[in-house]
Parts: C-alpha cells; structure tokens; sequence
C-alpha cells in the first residue's frame, strides 16, 4: 500500500458525463490487479473529509485509470481535475478478482457503473479466455461500453438492445455460452447481484461479484464496511480488506 | 535543542504525547504499514467485550460536514481471541499498548479486566462508558455519575494497571464524571468520546445509519472537545488524555495547552494514515523552534 | 400543482415552515436589505432582556471546522427600548414575529413576559434557557430539568400567547426536558441551540475568545441538533422547531423528516443574507417534483 | 449593499507576498467609498465557512481592487484566483473616512497591510489636498508603497528609512506639515492606533482611523464586532456597521 500525491495525465469525459481520469503513478500502476480499488482524496482540505473509494478500471504502463459519473461533491471535485493537477491516491487495496483457476470463459457482467473494474480485467485475459460481456443499464445512457468486448446490451426501458435487465439477458443467452468452463465476474448495483446470485446458483456457474459499501479508511482500521459472511451469519467481512470481490456464494448481498 | 517529548498520564509514562485512538486503528496491524508503530507514544486498541461482537449491520458509516458519524457496534474480537491472536503481532513493537474496554454490565467490565490484566505486554486500560446498560434497559453508563464512579472503582480494584476511563461528552458537566473517577481511584480520564448524532437520506427518509444513531468524530467536534478538557483541568485534578478532532500538530498542542497530557487521533488515521507520525515530526520542529525544553510542560499552559 | 406550505407549530400557524433563528437576523432591519420578509415564515428576535446588555469583550467569534463559536453575551437593547425602536420596524411586515427572551432570573423572565405580551404585534414567545442562573451560582438553567419546567410554567401563566422553549444540547437526554416543557404547558420547543465549544490561539495560549467558551453552530452541528429533533419526537409529544446548521433545501428536509414542524436559519444568513428566501423557493420546486401536496406531512415522516 | 458573484480580471502579486485582486464589478465599483469594505466567500462548500472582510484598495471603473497578503486558509485560496475565476461578493459594506470637512491636508498613517484603503482615498483627494503618507513596517519587506504620494518611511529594525515605529516619525516630521488644517487618516495593528490616538488627542489633530475586528456577517446581523465607545463605555459600536472608520476619539482601542 502506498500514499502517493500522483499527477493527473489528463481526464477524459466519455459520453453522458462518464469520466476517466488518467493518473501517473508507476508505484501504484506497477502492483494493482483487477478488481482492486483505490481510496482518493479529493480535497487538500477538510471538505469533503473522507477519502472516495473508486475500482481501478485499467492500467497502461505507469498510469492507471479510474472510471466515475458525478454522484455527488467528491465526484464533482474530480471531475474538474485536469492535467498538471495532482490527487491524493491511497493504494492498492483490498481483494481483486481471481484470474487464476480452471475457466476457458469469461462471463462479465456490468450494471451501469459497474462497468469500472472490467476494461483492465479484459485486458489482461487478453487472448487467454473467450470474453462474453453482458452490460446493462436503466436506459441507454446508462450503457458504458468502454472497454467491453463480445458485447450483449439490456436496458430497462429498451432504449438500447434487449428491454429487460442485464441478468434476463444473461438468462436467455446462456446457451451460446459452449464451454463448460466458464465463470462470471460481476459488477453493479446489489439488486443486480442478487438476482445473479441465484442465478449462478441455479446454474452452478462460479462466480466472482465486486461490491460497494461506505467507506472510511479503505484498508481495514475503522470496521466500516461489513458484508455478512453466508457460511457463517454471525460474522461479517470487511468490503475493503476482504473484498471488494468476493464469491458470490459468500456474501449475503 | 532537542525537546524532551516524554510525557507522564498519572502512572504511565508515555515517549511522547501521541496516542492512536480506541475503534480507528483496529489492533494496530493494518496502521503498521504506514508508520512506524515504535515511534507513537501508544496504540489504544479497538473496544474489546468478553465475547466476540458482531458489530451492526450497513450502512455504518455517514460523512458529515467536517466530520463523520460511525455505528460499528463495537464489532471485536473479543478478550480471548485478542490476547491469542493479536498480543503476539503488538509484542514486537516497543510502545505502550492501551486496552479499552467496553461491556453490557459492570461484571463484564471486571470480568474483562481481570483476564487482561494478567498479559504484561498490556500497559494500561482505558474503559469505555460510552455503552448500553442493560440492566439499565440501555440507558448509558457515561450519561451517570453513579455508574461511572462504580465502574471505576471496581475496575480499578480488580486491575494491577493504570486505568483510564474513556468520558462520554454528551453529559452537561463533564467534570462531575471526572470527579468521580479521580475519587474512586481512576488515574486519568480520556476527553471525549463521540458526540450522538444522525443523518437522514431525505428520498427514502431511512436514516442513513442502520443503528440510526451514530456517534459523530473529526474536526467539526474539536472546539466542544477542547471545552470539555479544559472544564475538566479546571475543575479536577487528574490527567486528561484529549481526543476530538486533531487533524495536526497545531491540534495537539491546543489540547495540551487546553489541559491535556497527551492526546488521541483518531478519525485522521483514515484520511491520512501516516498523520500521526507527520504530527510528531512537525510537533519536534515547532517546540524546537518555539524553544520548548519539555513538552509536558504545555499541559494546562493556558493563560486565562 | 402547488403545495401547502403552511404549518402548525402548536397553537402558530406560519405561512411557511421557515423561520430565522434568534441572534442571527437582530431585529429584522439589516437582513430586510437582502430579502423579502414577507415571504418568510416568522422572525425570531435576538434574545432580550429586562435591561439592555453591553455583551462581551471583542473577541467574540472564531470560525472553526464547518462552523463557528460565538460569545456575544446576549448585547441587546433590552424590552422597553425594543418595544419603542424595533417594533415599529417589524410592524411592516405581515410575518409572525416571536420574541426570544434571557434572564438571570426566574423573575426576571416572567418580567420581560408581561410587558412583551402586551404588544399585539408580537405572536409567540421563545425562552432561551440557556443563560446563566445568577441565583444557582452561574449554573445553567438550561441543564436542569426542575429550572426549564419552573419557568415554563410561570412564563406560561404571565404569557397571552404561545411559548416555545429554546432547549439546550448540552445535556444527556433532551427528551426529558421536552418532556418537562409539556407537562408545565409549554406549547413547543425548539432544538438545538449551540453547543459549548472553546478554542486558544496556540502561540499566546489565551483562549480566542475573550469570554473563553462559546456557542457552536453551523453544519458542524447538524448530526448533533437532527438526533436531538429525533430524540424528542419519538418520546414527547409536542411540536419542535428544528434549528442546526441548515444551509440548503436538503437540510430543511432532513430535519423535518426527523420530526420537525418548522425550523430555523442561523448561521448560514450571515454566508448567504439571501439563502433563506433561496430556500423557500428550492423546497417549493422540490415539493412540487415530489409531488408533495402539504409540507407538513414531511414531519416526523422517518421509516425506522 | 449587493452580494454578486463578480468575475476576477486579474490577480497581481507585488513583491513580498502582496496580492492585489482586480474584480469586474460595476454595482459595487459604483458605489462604494473609501475605507468601505467587502466581505467576501472565498469557497462555495462549507470550508472555510465564513466571508472574509477586505477593504476596498482602489476603484478604477467597473473595477475595484483589494490588496491582501496570505494570512492564512481564506486568504491562500484568494491568492490562487486568476483571471476568469469569479468570487462572490458582499458589499459595499460599512462606514469609510470622511473625505469632506475643513481640512487642506491629509495626513496618512499606514502600519503594514494597513496600507490597503489608502490607494482610493488618495486618488479621491486627487489635487484637492496635500498629502503626506507615513509608512511603517517591522522590516523594509513589510513596507507597501502601492499607490502611495509624498512618502516617509518608518521601519523597527531600520532596515529601510526611520528607525523606530510610524508615530515617531510623524512626531519628528509633523513640524514639516505647515498646514493649520490637517486631518490624519489611519490604517494599521492595534499598537499603532493607541499611540497614534494620545498623539493625536496631545496635538488636537482630527483622526479618523479604519479598525479591524473578526467578523461573521459583516453588516450588522450578528454582533460578532464590537469596539468600546469612547464616551458612553457601557456602549459598544459595530466594527462593521457603525466602523470600520472611526473617528479615533470615539472609540477605545
Ligand atoms: C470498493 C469501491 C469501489 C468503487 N468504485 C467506483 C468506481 O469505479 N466508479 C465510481 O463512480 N464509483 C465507485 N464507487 C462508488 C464511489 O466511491 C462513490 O460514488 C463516491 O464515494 C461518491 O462520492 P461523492 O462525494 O461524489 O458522493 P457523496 O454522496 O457526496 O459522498 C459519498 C459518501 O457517501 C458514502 N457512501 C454511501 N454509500 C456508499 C456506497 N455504496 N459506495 C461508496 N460510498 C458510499 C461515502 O462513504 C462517501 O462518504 C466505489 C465504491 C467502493 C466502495
Ligand atoms: C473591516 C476589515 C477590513 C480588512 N481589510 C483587509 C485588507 O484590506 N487586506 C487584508 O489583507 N486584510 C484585511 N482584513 C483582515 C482580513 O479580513 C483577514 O486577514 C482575513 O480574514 C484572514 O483570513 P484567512 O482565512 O486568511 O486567515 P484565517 O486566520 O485562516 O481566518 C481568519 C479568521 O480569523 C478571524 N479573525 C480573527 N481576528 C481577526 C481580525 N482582526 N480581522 C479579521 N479577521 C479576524 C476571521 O473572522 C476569520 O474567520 C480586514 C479585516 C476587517 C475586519
Ligand atoms: C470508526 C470509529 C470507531 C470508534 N470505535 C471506538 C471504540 O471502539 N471505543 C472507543 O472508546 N472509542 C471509539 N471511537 C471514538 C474515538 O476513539 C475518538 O474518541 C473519537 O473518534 C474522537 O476523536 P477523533 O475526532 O480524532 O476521531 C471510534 C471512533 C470512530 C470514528
Ligand atoms: C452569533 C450568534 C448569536 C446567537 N444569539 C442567540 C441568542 O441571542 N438567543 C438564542 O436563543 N440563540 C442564539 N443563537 C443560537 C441560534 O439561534 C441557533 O440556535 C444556533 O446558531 C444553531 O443554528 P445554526 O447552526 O443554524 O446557526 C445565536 C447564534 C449565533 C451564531
Ligand atoms: S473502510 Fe475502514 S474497515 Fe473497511
Ligand atoms: S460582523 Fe456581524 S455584526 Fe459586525
């Protein structure tokens, strides 16, 4: 873990206020793998006080990438850096995805930002795994595309490909998923993961989920960030340390 | 000039003032790979029950102007599992370990005492009164004279440790609590704990805490900290350790001169959690500035 | 659609649930340069007293972390100068105008009482109990449930119009005073006023404030005065008035969503002279977006 | 009295850490006198939560000036505003010199930043009056000149001009004012006016000083500002409201 002021590359607003921010910070670019986060200070200040968890979205040499909408001051901030500025960025944390294990396929599945940790998950399967990327959103503007490859799109409204959301269409396209081999890496809103919960039960598809919870330190020292553990109720994980992706199977969502 | 930087709390001598605070550095693991955990005056531990708690459920964190509320629910791992699992991990480090305690009843807080007092790594306790009474259908203990005092006196009977009592704020007169600690043999107080508060998320009108109350920390709560340490150095003669809001070195020295011997951060560790050991260096450099031969001499320096 | 903005605070009815909290608008004139009084719901007056107060010392205000601490030493005009200077003023307004009243003295707030009510321009009565009790050596009336419901009662009996009382935060349950202000036939309260704070200029040591303590206010407190508005409606039976670092729309919300009938601006008018009307025009669009047919079904309208 | 989010023209830096900021404001620039002053919001979140008072330095125009140093949080975030950035504005506010009356020359004293009102009222005297400026600071770097006429300069350690404090040089050099009719003007730290005020009671010279208080509002709301009237000391005037100009005689300092 590192506490570096890293410089801004430049920050690039792609469509319907979706931001990425390029960051120079080879310490941290060099050690961060997929699905981990990172926790950033917005302000030199007092306001906003705490640090703003984001996923890493992808890494190109020494600079790695958040990917983030305008939700509320925090975000705002952000969105108003530009090259030259430098941000507070405290990482890598936490528990990325599992690249590892016996898979031939990769099923991503993306709920409007959720979208963030898979451009840099992608990447490094690179040739390795047949990639299926299902993306869902309320309408068409919540669709983010970048980065996604082999793309299936749900919208809610039907603005945009199949009407219906992203676990439906994930439903009704299972059968052009060959391999037996294939596990699910999934990302968005804790609805969506709960529907595909029972779904990758139902199907006994492995799957790997990335979750959200308010946060404050980001590495384990305020117990802020509990998800109860499905094995053993009385007990809860840490989002920050123990996650943010866990098995699905894990977590009571 | 080198200032001397050592500071005594009633018995125990700490190398310096620097105290990480109950509940924001867990057990010290985590917080060790930013700092040099052999430099701080002392680590006070996460609140520890006889048994393992749970904690609350999420949502247990709100931002809040200048500062944060926190449910945790006092999640730990409890007594037994503390003195297996975590004592060997704070041996290694030359610093004084603090062990608070929190408990449902006045026997659990003996009961607690009793098992650590026996493990030397441990230095002091520092109890937290800032919980339900059952008994009491969970009125707080820190919100009554009367509890507090026979807290104090039992857990001072029953260890062979200084004991510190961790004060609640939210009390009209903080140094009647103060009293009564010192006369029932109490060898410091802890000024303060979290202030209550809450936060509404107005669309779902859900508080935004599952516990719906919270107990508010960081900057937006350092003046009210500093009046309850001064009323307390006014009034009583006991040390105060002083907890509320410190963000910098500046912080640190308004509590000393306000009446403290030496002083907690807390909620900073999150933001910055290297802070504590860039407060004591900057803590050097202004006393040496400043001229100042021995740190404790800024305790109660207040000129009114 | 339009929606009902009016409210019931008791016995009051205003036209909106807006008012401008004591000791932060004077006696209307200057704030009138920045909005139009009209619009507002009530105006309450910087607490009087039976004789003019010089007020403290300079200095009397310190900005701290997302708020403020005051040590005005209630400087007013005292009743009759009041009656004679500012009323006339005030007349030209169709907004309620309620009169906060400070007192050394049991005495002397039902003193102030009696003349007051005879002004029919006057619509309600806020008692700020917490003042100093010359009698009780200094002690706060507003930390002692016995004194709050003494002058409740009497001010009550003196009074020919609704009486608020203004509780303090300072205590450990509110509730109780809520509750003591209801069975002396109080007709409301209004939560919170400033919590004590201090603060010292490190390098002179003396405290920045000539009185030494003072009152904070300003969204530091916010989570404090929505856990007190809470407190007090789960337990009491009576209309609060929510006052508490408001700044925006949002805020107003929040504390009515925790039980508020009607709140107050403080701080936020000497950021913003104009926020107040700001708000009453956010909280209208809001309204009408969300389909809110009366604001006052707002109130207390949590899902806990 | 306004409150306008007013564009900055630009940010001048003098030598020594002198900031003079140049805002576009035709409503106050129109109005407002010397010695008034402006409270203005260096932020618009919560932090730093107050305004901050500054006197007006000079008008030209639509245009007024302020002349600051950086003092601490308020006045840092001021001096990084550049051109097109806007500030929001209250003002004008308060009581400034009176520029009419029986006098033929002006006689200005100035500690340190209390230099800042002097610039307007001189150009306001334009030729109509002589002008004397006294000019004091701890060192030669605490000595501002900007828009000063006729100058004499006092410094504590001598580093630039007098040795010794600004009253003593005006006690030495007021033999140089021929003029039966002079009105001094003050400006500066506490320790200058009480000297200045027994100076000027000891040679019954008219003096009219700008003083200096922590404010909250800024026009009379919440009297955060006293300043002990001189002949009623039961009394207290508003440093904002009824100063900050006061004839030195009034007031005890
Ligand atoms: C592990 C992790 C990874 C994330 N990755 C991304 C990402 O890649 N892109 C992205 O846009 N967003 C991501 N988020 C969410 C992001 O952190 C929030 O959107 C951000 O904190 C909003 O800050 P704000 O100041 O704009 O909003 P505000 O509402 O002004 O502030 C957010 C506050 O709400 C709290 N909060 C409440 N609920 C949540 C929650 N479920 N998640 C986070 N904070 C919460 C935060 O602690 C913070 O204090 C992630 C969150 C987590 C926990
Ligand atoms: C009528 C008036 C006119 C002024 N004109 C100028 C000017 O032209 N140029 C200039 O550089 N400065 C001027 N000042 C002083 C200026 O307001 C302060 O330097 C400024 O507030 C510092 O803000 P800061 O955030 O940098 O410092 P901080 O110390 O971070 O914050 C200043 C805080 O201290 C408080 N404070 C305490 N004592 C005082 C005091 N004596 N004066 C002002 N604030 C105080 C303020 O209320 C504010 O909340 C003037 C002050 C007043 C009252
Ligand atoms: C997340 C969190 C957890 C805390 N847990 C405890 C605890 O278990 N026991 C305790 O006595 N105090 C606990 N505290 C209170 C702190 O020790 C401290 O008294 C308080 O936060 C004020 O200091 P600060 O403003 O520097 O954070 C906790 C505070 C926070 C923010
Ligand atoms: C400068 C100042 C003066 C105040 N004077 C009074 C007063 O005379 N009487 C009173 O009952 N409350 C007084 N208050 C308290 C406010 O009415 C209000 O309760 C408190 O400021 C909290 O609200 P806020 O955070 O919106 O300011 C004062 C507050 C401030 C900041
Ligand atoms: S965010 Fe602090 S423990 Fe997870
Ligand atoms: S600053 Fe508020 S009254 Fe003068």
């Amino acid at each position: 873990m590192f506490i570096v002021n890293a410089p801004v590359e430049k920050n690039i607003e792609l469509d319907n206020q979706i931001y990425l921010l390029k960051v120079h910070c080879p310490e941290i670019a060099g050690k961060i793998n997929p699905g981990e986060f990172l926790n950033i200070r917005v302000s030199e200040g007092i306001h906003p006080l705490l640090r703003r968890p984001f996923s890493v979205c992808d890494v190109e040499g020494d600079y790695f990438y958040i990917m983030f909408n305008i939700y509320g001051e925090g975000t705002k901030i952000l969105s108003q850096k530009h090259g030259g500025d430098t941000i507070d960025v405290l990482g890598p944390l936490g528990r990325g995805f599992d690249l590892k294990g016996d898979f031939e396929t990769a099923i991503i599945v993306a709920g409007g930002l959720g979208a963030a940790p898979f451009p840099y998950l992608i990447r490094m399967f690179g040739e390795k795994k047949e990639i299926f990327c299902f993306v869902g959103g309320k309408t068409h503007k919540d669709v983010i595309l970048h980065g996604m490859k082999n793309i299936s799109i749900a919208t809610d409204d039907g603005s945009l490909g199949y009407k219906g959301n992203v676990i439906q269409l994930l439903t009704e396209n299972l059968k052009l998923i060959k391999s037996e081999k294939a596990k699910i890496f999934a990302c968005g809103p804790n609805a969506m993961l709960r529907a595909l919960k029972s779904f990758a039960i139902k199907n006994n598809l492995n799957c790997e989920a990335s979750t959200e919870c308010a946060m404050a330190c980001g590495f384990g020292i305020c117990m802020g960030c509990p998800v109860e553990s499905a094995k053993e109720p009385d007990k809860y994980f840490l989002v920050c340390k123990d996650g943010p992706v866990f098995n699905i199977a894990d977590i009571n969502l | 000039m080198k200032t001397d930087l050592s500071v005594q709390v009633g018995p125990l001598k700490l190398k310096n003032p620097i105290l990480l605070a109950s509940g924001t550095v867990g057990y010290g693991n985590e917080i060790s790979g930013f700092i040099d955990l052999n430099k701080i005056g002392g680590i006070v531990t996460k609140s520890l029950s006889l048994k393992p708690r749970k904690g609350n459920p999420p949502q247990r964190i709100v931002e809040t102007p200048a500062g944060m509320l926190n449910a945790i629910g006092l999640q730990n791992v409890g007594v037994e599992e503390f003195l297996k699992q975590k004592i060997p991990f704070l041996k290694k480090f030359d610093t004084k370990i603090i062990c608070n305690i929190a408990a449902s009843t006045i026997e659990e807080y003996v009961e607690c005492t009793k098992i650590l007092t026996e493990e030397e790594k441990i230095d002091a306790f520092e109890i937290n009164v800032s919980c339900p009474n059952v008994k009491e259908g969970g009125l707080q203990f820190g919100n009554n004279v009367k509890a507090v005092g026979k807290i104090t006196g039992k857990v001072k009977a029953a260890a062979s440790k200084p004991v510190i009592i961790k004060l609640s704020p939210n009390v009209s007169y903080i140094s009647e609590f103060a009293k009564v600690v010192k006369e029932e043999g109490g060898d410091a107080v802890s000024a303060i704990n979290t202030l209550v508060g809450t936060s509404f998320n107005i669309f779902t009108r859900k508080p935004k805490l599952h516990n719906i109350n919270g107990g508010l920390s960081g900057p937006a709560i350092k003046p009210v900290a500093l009046a309850k340490v001064l009323e307390i150095h006014r009034n009583v003669d006991i040390p105060v350790i002083g907890v509320g809001g410190i963000m910098d070195w500046k912080d640190v020295i308004e509590f000393m001169i306000a009446g403290a011997s030496a002083v907690q951060l807390g909620t900073v560790n999150f933001i910055d959690p290297s802070a504590s050991c860039k407060i004591l260096k900057d803590i050097e450099d202004y006393c040496c500035k400043a001229g100042v031969e021995k740190i404790s001499s800024m305790t109660g320096s207040y000129i009114i």
